[in-house]
This record gives C-alpha cells, structure tokens and sequence, in this order.
C-alpha cells in the first residue's frame, strides 16, 4: 500500500514531524511504500544545514528515510516565504507545487495530514 | 467503508477533538496520539463522555503506546506501537486527523 | 476518479488555514478529482460577510472559499456551526449546509481527508 | 498594579481564553485581538459568560479594531486601535497573553 | 531586581513549550532576576510521575521542571488543574500549587510575564 | 517606554508578526523603543532570502523598523535548528542566546510574548 502524509507544523515546535518519522519506519518495514509532502513550517526540515546539537535531528532522519525510497517533497511557495531555496535542501528532497501535492494524493492508497 | 479518527491534542486544550467524534459512526474507530493520550487515562477530561459514548456506538477506540510512555499514562484503552498504527491506517479506508 | 475532502476546522485570519487550503484546493481542482470542501466548527467564521480583510493586510476568507466553488469545488458549512455564530446559512450560497450525520455521509465518501 | 490579559485565539478553539480571566481582578482589562475578536460579537461562545462576569467585576474589556474589521463582527464593546492598544500596554503594568 | 514570571499553559511532549520556556528560564535565572516558573491548564502534565520520554526521543518534562528549582526558581503549578488530572500535589514537592487567588497575586507581583 | 515583544510563532503560518509590526510601528510613532526577540518558528523571518510574491513580507517589514531604531534580535539555537547560519539574516537582525532574552527583558518597561 502507499501512504502519504502531509505535514504543516513546524519541525521543532510540535511533535508531529516526529510521528511522521516513527509512522513512515514502520511503513516501510511492514512493506508498503511512504510519500511526504512538507508545506508551511513544516518545510525547514527539507533544509540541509539543519543543526539541532544533541537533539533528534529530522533531516537527518529524512535523508535515511529518501535513501530508503521515501518520495519527499515540499510546497516551493512555503520554502521562498522562509528564505530557502533548491540549493538551501538536502538531497532527495524537492520543491513542488500544489499539482504535485495532488498528484502524490492521487497516487496513495491513504492520506493523513498532520497540521497543527 | 470505516474512517480512522486520529487525535492529537490536549483534551483541555482543543474541543475539537471531542467534536470530531461526532461524525464517527459504527465501525469507525479512534486512535489517541501525541498530547491526546493524555484523555486515555484514568482523569476525566473533555474527552472521557465522547470516548463512552463512541464506545457504546461500536467504535473501537486505540491509544498509541509510545505517546503513552513518554508522558507517563496509563490506560485501559486498547493500545498499539507505531506498526500497529500503520496497520489500523491500512484496515480503515481513510484517516481523519 | 477520486474524491478528495478537504476539513476545515480552523478560524480564518488568525492563521493560514484558510488561503493554505485554498491553495491546495486549486491543486486538486485541475487534476481528475471531485472537489469537496467543507468548513466546520471556527472555520464557517470564514463566511462571515463584511470581511475587510485589507485592515490585516490578509484576504477575505469568504471571496477565497467562493472562488473555489467557480472551479466545481461543492462547497459545504457545518450547520450546527453556523447556526451556533448566528451566521445565516441562507446568505452563504451556494455553500450547502450540512447536519453531523452528513457531514459523516461525506466523510465515509471520501478516498482521502486533508485536514486544515 | 493592574494587568493586561490578551488573548488572541478563537473562543471555541481555546477554552484557555477563558481560563485565563479566572486570573484577572478589579482594576485589571481584558483586550480581544486576533481570532478572539469572534468573541466580541453578538454571538454567543465560550468566552461570553467569562467577558460578562468579567465586566462585573469591575475589568474593562476592549476588542482590537483592525481585527474586528478583517472579520467583519461588530462589537458593542469598546475597540481600539493598534495605537490605542500600545497606550492600554502602558497604561497597566504587565501584559499577560 | 525585576521579577520574571514564566506561565506555562501547553502540554508536555506535543510541543516545545516545556523545552523552550525551560531553556528560556536558564537565560534569566543567570542573570539578576527574581524567576517564577508556573505550570496551569494541560501543562501541569509535565509533573505526571513515570515519563520515559525516550519513547518518543524527547526529555522528561518532569526532570526538566526540577532541574530549574536547583537554580533558585521558584516553582508552582495551578492546583485546580493537579486536581482535575489526579496529579498528587504531596507528591510534585518542591512545587508549590496555588490557587486562582495565588496565582493573581503572583501575576500582580512580576514585571513582565512570558507566556508559552 | 522600551516594549520587548517576544515572537515564537511562524510569520506566515498565523497572525502574530503581523499584529507585532503593527504594534512595533505605533508604538514608534507614539515615541517609545521598541525591541525584538523571535523564537522557534518565528526566526525564519530574519532570513535576508524571503520571498512572499504579492503578499506582505514581514522581513522587509523588520527591516524598516530596524532602520528606524529596533533592536531585533533571535534565537540562535532555533535558527540553527531551521538550517539558518548568521550570513542568512536579514541586515540590522542578529542570532543571540538566551541571556541576551534575559537582557532585553530586563532592559523593557513592557514585555508581551507572542506564543502559538
């Protein structure tokens, strides 16, 4: 099955990031596929300079996550509305429109937002 | 075609939580997360008549166990770790967070 | 083709659940998808007339969620929402009222629920 | 040394808002900005019966303008401005948001 | 010396709240202020006994509280809230709960208040 | 009179910095100081890069405020954690710790924090 899991809080401020994470492992080992797609604050976490010190850092576990197969994109007006740009993200995350938003929902067996 | 109703908020901070119950029917279920746990103890919240009355309606109602941990929480709801959770994602046509 | 519903909960203005679902929405609206939108609970503040909007530099929510429904969007307003903030459900066509129970019939018809 | 409670969120989205005037004593005001103007109007939401009371108590309650406006509710309460909200912040001692 | 009051109203865990007023308060605590830290509404959760925290990769919002009372902040928790979630008040010591009344007077007694 | 306004909330996901603008601007003009202190999801403001297209952007906002007289300063940690280095802000905004917070507190007449 693929799932997709949108989110908008931001990484650091709210726990969902990190249920996104913790669902799309288990996703993964039970054998059905992960999409995520980031918008609002959610978006930082696709930034490769993200340095959270002895915290959990999400970027990192997104990276894992992409090298696993994990499709991660994110809304590209949400990212300029915070500064980053194509350059600013870590491999294997992209920068999308709300078309590609619609196309990766239409593309999922289930869909779960995670807002704020 | 059942929903899972997913839940994350402080049951003291977000009526909401409990208002989105009511447009759960039989068959549908719930699952408590993040500070949502926090209505899967033993105190009474804004939460504890939805999730009776859910009950008595035939939805199932679950209580994610690492939320439950972190947070110190102890319930009698039924509870799941995040694979259990992927599988309920998997037995309901759609989720409601 | 399927069918999408966006839920939302979230009063307009105080954040962007309104103009990001709007936005999202138009994604959905020129892809193969039937359109739901329903507002329920703060967010029929939404079809509050008389929004000025331009005092917050922000959009009128009410323009924002009629605009979708030009673009076959069906647009919906929980009623007992409505009816709780004195908003006259009959001054919010073509937005249809909807009771618990068909808000449920709406949700159990979706194949995927975003939620704002 | 009176305070200056804010509140920002949406009455039926926060019953903190609510909450938050328990704390409030004569001499103290009460100032509706942002989604908590939908508590300044006719109708009737969880911070009403909190507001009324509040009046009673000798707390004044002012309703920011601008936000009022976006909105579009009317209000029989006093409103300001963004300038009259900066003298109602000199005017009491502390800000509690 | 200017007293501060920190008034925590947000759950542990599902927010930074706890961890940011915490690291907030170490900033005036080495300085010369007077520092009060009070836990109302869902974040007196964060004296619930037992948090393994790890769980989620988080920290105990109890052992984060505490750790402030070791450098001279001054601890309290709204005791209508301890009440109403069956947290023992005897056993959350050194906090002290307070009444509405109590807390109005601490409100009354700080320069500037930081709210999270 | 000197206000500190502390920011926690992002700038694009709810209404806060605008409302601090606002606030920050008449306050000027009734001749008080103004300072500046943003936190967590609300750093991404002091980012040079923002791009808003057609809506308000609250960076060039800040920016006139600081050449007029506003200290604007934010967390360090937070920015970091957002993938945010020093040579990303805006000019006249500048990354500081938590005693910095301390500082500007004590140095205000007036503190009100702007959380989620």
């Amino acid at each position: 099955m693929r799932f997709l899991f949108v989110v908008r809080a931001g990484p650091y401020a709210f726990q969902h990031t990190q249920t996104v994470v913790e669902l799309t492992r288990a996703a993964l080992d039970a054998g059905h596929e992960v999409s995520l797609f980031m918008a609002e604050d959610a978006v930082v976490v696709m930034n490769a300079e993200c340095r959270t010190g002895d915290n959990p850092n999400f970027t990192e576990a997104l990276r894992e996550l992409s090298d696993q197969g994990v499709e991660i994109q994110g809304c590209g007006a949400c990212c300029l509305f915070r500064g980053q740009s194509r350059s600013d993200l870590a491999e294997g995350m992209k920068m999308a429109g709300v078309a590609s938003l619609a196309k990766m929902a239409g593309d999922a067996d289930r869909v779960l937002t995670f807002g704020y | 075609m059942p929903t899972l109703f997913v839940l994350s908020h402080a049951p003291g901070a977000d009526p909401g939580e409990a208002h989105k119950l009511t447009f759960a029917r039989d068959g549908d279920a719930v699952i408590l997360t993040e500070d949502a746990v926090f209505g899967a103890g033993a105190a009474e919240t804004s939460l504890t008549g939805a999730l009776a009355a859910a009950d008595d309606r035939g939805i199932d109602v679950f209580a994610l166990a690492p939320d439950l941990a972190a947070r110190g929480i102890e319930t009698s709801l039924e509870t799941v770790d995040y694979a259990g959770f992927v599988e309920l994602l998997t037995q309901y046509d759609r989720a409601v967070h | 083709m399927k069918t999408v519903l966006f839920m939302i909960r979230t009063a307009p203005h105080g954040s962007a659940a309104i103009p990001e679902s709007h936005r999202a929405c138009l994604g959905f609206a020129t892809m193969p998808f039937e359109v739901n939108y329903l507002l329920t609970e703060e967010a029929v503040w939404a079809l509050q007339p008389g929004q000025r909007a331009e005092a917050i530099g922000g959009h009128d929510a009410r323009a924002l969620v009629g605009e979708l429904g030009d673009l076959d969007v069906s647009l919906y307003a929980e009623a007992e929402a409505l009816e709780a903030r004195g908003i006259d459900s009959d001054a919010v066509a073509p937005i249809q009222p909807l009771s618990a129970d068909e808000i449920a019939d709406l949700i159990a018809g979706a194949d995927a629920v975003l939620t704002y």
